[in-house]
């Protein structure tokens, strides 16, 4: 079983890497992408098939489009986007990173891990039952929220329209 | 209340946009080499998004010199060149071409030649529509089903040319003074039959695409073409009469026998991709009351006047004499004129054509500003041009 | 009859029995996950092959034609003429085009494509893996497919195909919410995603409890097949690949094999999709006579029959138009749908159909009628001059 | 209200054309070409042939050069036939058409006073190659008077009956001069 777990770590590590590095812009994304499906492998590994189906649809199937579409609206659609690369703050994002690591390492080693895991699968329907019972607060509270930024990005998305309209008709009588 | 709080900011916060989200303008030509654009015309777009933003038109690719090439030759040796001109419907070319000449050189026409001039020119605007509302299903996105449907029909209508004329397409019938050739014997029970079960198919045609929701939708309020602007490009033909001017050259001069039939002429309201593909429907049902009566009253007699059948045995022979003449007819696709100065000799001076097809696309730009490249594309088939006609 | 049934499940067992003498104990597992692989891996192209052959059949026999009938008896062999001809075409990779994303596109739609198929039930416990998830894996995969077009469109450089990708990317987006909607319904009165309790919750009365015959049922198949034609980018929702206007959307610059991937995957997504609203709401292999496997071919035959029907029929939605659609309409009544079923699975039977059937049509029309696009669609009558 | 009637009236079209092309007997309007072949249409003009009565050698074409000069894209060349003394003979030498250029469209055969020239029914002429192939001379285009009367018969007899009344009409006139 253990192969399984390397062989999907290199392959996750390789997309958290490709996604820092590469050059072109659209194929950071893609191998984002990896990243993600990299990071269902290990829910399935540990036997929950619903979190990886829901990492897969979350992740993969809304993120990263809505990575790409951000990529696409802003860059020039059709040019080559090559980075400068890590450019003169490299010293400062090395600092951060290692200040970062440190604080995770010792989290994980004086923390034990909570060990209320029920023995057995986890079927959907207890997830939905606790989901519903216990954790309904944040449940609704998220949910709030998600209502919140949709009608902030259709506000958004409403005023520029407004101008654009006023743009293209000065267009039309010049 | 975070609600509240965020529409509160947003209302300060926006009125001053300094970074426009402003996209990038995409220029794209849709090119000589592209699926719907009926022949080989470029259309130069420049596109924000998908609205179409500037549109240039490129024409030119099929130029053939027919004019100089018509300027060297006989009278009658330019005549099968005039198929070409649009060759979809090649016997309303020749009619054009006969009448301008005969006002030329002032040859009577025989009865009997003008009612199958009549009958033959109608027949070409049936096939004319017929093909184009299937062309401009086509540009729509049904996938062939309408233009083959259209294909059917149209075959039945070559077979009755093809049997009179000698060729399906290139049909070279008309001389000045009649027509080459009497009808073959089977014509009269061909054409009854085609008239009768025609107003069937258009039935048909009607129930699978009039009441089509997504037709409407898509067709309805697109390309609209203001009745002032029509009239100052002088577009002409179903594209004018879709925009609601009364204009039908058929009514108005009433060249050859046209007055003695009764029909209608349809007009549209607003102007619009529906209108235009409705007002052919409605203008096929008239050539269809046209065709009735003309296979009624069609008398015996001659085909060919003794003049234009001395004038057809030898071409050299033929010398109009000098001055100018301008022929026009109803073609299916707007107003067809040929303009001729001739100086005596065989060979005209001068030899115009007056193409519908070119004079309606100057105004392709005025109906596509605004809409969407899938608009441009179905306002562009709707114009219905042939390049044939347009690049001469 | 039992045996007709279970053939493809004892077929299995003998292999499994015939392997037994000469394989070690561990492996098997192994083996017969594979015995399923390679009988969907075979199934799968097989069924691609002979759609398009049915496709271009039917489509030419509404066109008052024949359709292949050159290449073999019927012809049947056509689908083998193409793809050899797919295999020799030259695979031209324009000299923009990033090869990289260029050549994993293909690859990756058809991938996705081919999971779907794993979770269908093809018939009585013939399912290929027995997820009890296997709905939202169903949509998971799914929305994979949008990525990979994406990835096509865009790697091949050229403005049409660009144009083509942007359109898949938005199109398959605003429609893959109403067919969650839809599914969410089902997955509610079941009570769980795994497809096998679906179906058999609609087993009973010779078919009559299969949900189509409920009002929500109704209306969550008309929403899952039109948001499945439009996910697979058929016609009437085939912009992306518009041919009559952005020449063909986002595999313009793919021939030969790569070509033949993207209509591999498209043909493979139509037969899920089809399978998967068969599953849902035409009670998957339930049926009287036939062997469960000859019913979900059946049943499945139908809906791709309808798909190809659409095909023949109907012009193409503008972008604007679909987006609209998809929002406006198909959206709120996905809403109502679900409503409308929480209502009918408390209310005991004679009112639950009354107030289900009630709500439906009163969004149905309220939402027609408050459409914009929709109150515009006029009939004019044209006036004649003499 | 009719928000989804008229896409099911499309439907019901195509389905109705479907159900048709299996029972009703003309709907498949298609001819299979090599296999089934259309009849053929007396008037139907194809490229040009040259006729003779009896013998190739005296084709009734006498080189008057006229449908050369009125074909319009001229893609018909001449050349007189001379005996030894250099008189020219009421005989073709060379008779070139050069049919990559030929429209088919029949003014030759109008044209030409001696009826000798006429539009053939034959549309299966490929060739490999456009230059030599194509350009056929006056063996290739020699045809007899009863492939004539075989593909256009009305046409045939009228011009029989016409050459016949000229024959009589020059013998008489002939033997008036002669006696």
């Amino acid at each position: 079983m253990e192969l399984f777990f390397y062989l999907l770590a290199t392959l996750t590590l390789l997309g958290a890497l490709g996604a820092v590095l590469l050059k072109n812009l659209v194929h950071c994304a893609l191998s984002l992408i990896l990243f993600f499906a990299g990071i269902a492998g290990f829910y399935i590994l540990l036997q929950a098939e619903f979190i990886a189906a829901v990492q897969i649809l979350i992740y993969v199937g809304a993120v990263a489009t809505l990575v790409l579409f951000a990529i696409m609206l802003t860059q020039n659609v059709i040019g080559e986007t090559t980075l400068k690369g890590l450019g003169q703050n490299r010293w400062w994002a090395l600092g951060i990173s290692l200040v970062v690591i440190t604080v995770l390492v010792r989290a994980i080693q004086h923390q034990t891990l909570p060990s209320f895991l029920p023995e057995g699968r986890v079927t959907t329907n207890e997830i939905g039952h606790t989901l519903v019972t216990t954790y309904v607060l944040p449940f609704e509270v998220i949910s709030i929220l998600l209502t919140g930024a949709m009608i902030g990005a259709i506000v958004v998305a409403m005023e520029t329209k407004k101008n654009k309209q006023q743009a293209t008709g000065d267009r039309r009588r010049t | 209340m975070f609600v509240i709080w965020l529409l509160v900011i947003s209302r300060t916060e926006m009125d001053k946009p300094e970074t426009t989200l402003d996209t990038q303008m995409l220029e794209v030509n849709i090119g000589p080499q592209h699926p719907s654009t009926h022949g080989v015309f470029r259309m130069n777009v420049t596109l924000d998004g998908e609205t179409v933003v500037r549109l240039k038109p490129a024409m030119g690719y099929l130029h053939r010199n027919h004019e100089k090439i018509a300027e060297g030759a006989s009278y009658l040796a330019s005549m099968p060149f005039t198929d070409r001109l649009d060759y979809i419907c090649s016997m309303t070319n020749n009619l054009a071409y006969a009448i301008a000449v005969e006002k030329l050189a002032g040859i009577e026409v025989p009865e009997r030649a003008q009612y199958i001039r009549v009958i033959m020119a109608e027949l070409t605007r049936l096939v004319n529509h017929t093909l184009l509302v299937g062309f401009l299903l086509n540009d729509l996105g049904a996938f062939f089903t309408p233009t083959l449907y259209a294909f059917r029909e149209r075959e039945k209508i070559l077979d009755l040319f093809e049997a009179t004329s000698g060729a399906r397409m290139m049909c070279n019938y008309m001389r000045f003074g009649g027509v080459k050739a009497d009808l073959h014997p089977g014509f009269m029970e061909k054409l009854k039959e085609i008239v009768e079960n025609y107003p069937r198919f258009l039935d048909e045609f009607e129930k699978l695409l009039t009441e089509n929701e997504i037709l409407m939708s898509r067709c309805q309020h697109v390309g609209i073409l203001p009745k002032h602007l029509a009239v100052d490009a002088s577009a002409t033909g179903p594209l004018l009469r879709a925009s609601g001017v009364d204009y039908d050259i058929r009514k108005v001069d009433g060249y050859s026998i046209y007055p003695r039939f009764k029909f209608r002429v349809p007009l549209g309201s607003v102007g619009d991709v529906y209108d235009r593909y409705y007002v052919r429907i409605l203008e096929m049902r008239e050539s269809i009351k046209i065709l009735e009566q003309a296979m009624k009253e069609i008398p015996p007699g001659e085909f060919i006047s003794k003049q234009g059948a001395t004038g057809a045995k030898s071409p050299r022979t033929f010398r109009p004499p000098k001055g100018d003449a301008y022929g026009r007819i109803e073609s299916p696709k707007g107003e067809l004129g040929f303009y001729l100065v001739s100086d005596g000799t065989p060979n005209p001076y001068r030899y115009h054509v007056r193409p519908p097809s070119f004079i309606n696309l100057t105004i392709l730009e005025d109906m596509c500003l605004g809409c969407k490249v899938a608009d441009a594309i179905i306002i562009l088939g709707s114009v219905d041009i042939v390049l044939g006609e347009v690049d001469r | 009859m039992e045996r007709l049934d279970q053939l493809f499940v004892l077929l299995k067992k003998i292999i499994l029995q015939f392997a037994e003498s000469f394989l070690p104990a561990p492996l098997l597992p192994f083996l017969s996950i594979l015995v399923s692989i390679t009988a969907i891996a075979i199934f799968a192209p097989l069924t691609m092959m002979y759609l398009t052959w049915l496709e271009r059949k039917v489509i030419g026999r509404m066109q008052n034609r024949f359709g292949p009938n050159r290449v073999g008896i019927y012809g049947l062999l056509q689908p083998i003429a193409d793809g050899i001809k797919m295999l020799t075409k030259e695979d031209v990779i324009p000299l923009g085009a990033d090869r990289v994303t260029h050549f994993l596109a293909p690859v990756a739609v058809v991938v996705p494509s081919l999971l779907l198929f794993s979770v269908l039930p093809f018939g009585r416990n013939m399912t290929a893996v027995n997820l009890d998830i296997g709905l939202l894996f169903f949509i998971a995969v799914s929305s994979i497919g949008t990525l990979a077009i994406f990835m096509g469109g865009w790697a091949s450089r050229n403005k049409f195909s660009l144009l083509g990708a942007m359109r898949a990317f938005a199109q398959m987006i605003s429609y893959e919410v109403p067919l969650v909607l839809s599914v969410v319904t089902v997955v509610m009165i079941v009570g769980s995603l795994s497809t096998e309790k679906i179906v058999e919750a609609q087993s009973g009365w010779g078919g009559l409890r299969w949900f189509v015959f409920t009002p929500w049922g109704f209306v969550g198949f008309m929403l899952f097949f039109i948001c499945s034609v439009s996910e697979v980018n058929r016609t009437p929702f085939d912009i992306p690949e518009g041919e009559s206007e952005i020449v063909a959307g986002f595999h313009t610059e793919y021939s030969g094999m790569k070509f033949a991937l993207f209509y591999m995957a498209e043909f493979l997504g139509a037969f899920a999709y089809s399978a998967m609203a068969a599953t849902l709401f035409l009670g998957g292999w339930q049926g009287p006579l036939l062997p469960s496997w000859l019913w979900f071919g059946l049943k499945t035959f139908c809906l791709v029959f309808t798909m190809i029907w659409l095909r023949g029929t109907f012009p193409r939605f503008r972008v604007d138009q679909l987006m609209s659609y998809a929002w406006k309409f198909l959206f709120p009544m996905g809403l109502s749908n679900i409503l409308a079923a929480g209502i009918w699975y408390h209310t005991p039977f004679p009112l639950s159909f009354i107030f289900a059937t009630w709500i439906l049509l009163l969004s149905f029309i309220g939402l027609s009628r408050l459409n914009p696009t929709g109150t515009r669609l006029e009939r004019r009558t044209y006036r004649f001059a003499e | 209200m009719s928000y989804g009637l008229g896409i099911l009236k499309g439907m019901s079209v195509t389905l109705k054309q479907f159900v048709e092309s299996y029972t009703k007997k003309g709907s498949i309007v298609t001819v299979q070409y090599p296999e089934e072949r259309r009849e053929d249409v007396e008037r139907f003009r194809n490229f040009p042939i040259l006729v003779y009565d009896e013998k190739p050698e005296a084709p009734r074409c006498v080189a008057c050069d006229i449908c050369a000069k009125e074909c319009p894209p001229k893609c018909i060349t001449i050349v007189r036939d001379r005996d030894e003394q250099g008189r020219g003979l009421q005989k073709p030498k060379v008779f070139d058409i050069d049919l990559s250029v030929c429209m088919s469209c029949g003014i030759c055969e109008e044209v030409c006073p001696f009826d000798a020239i006429f539009m053939d029914h034959q549309f299966e002429l490929s060739a490999y190659d456009r230059m030599e192939s194509l350009n056929y001379h006056q063996e290739k285009l020699l045809k007899p008077n009863s492939y004539l009367h075989q593909i256009r018969p009305t046409d045939a007899t009228q011009i029989d009956a016409k050459l016949k009344a000229k024959e009589e009409a020059k013998k008489k006139t002939q033997p008036g001069t002669t006696a």
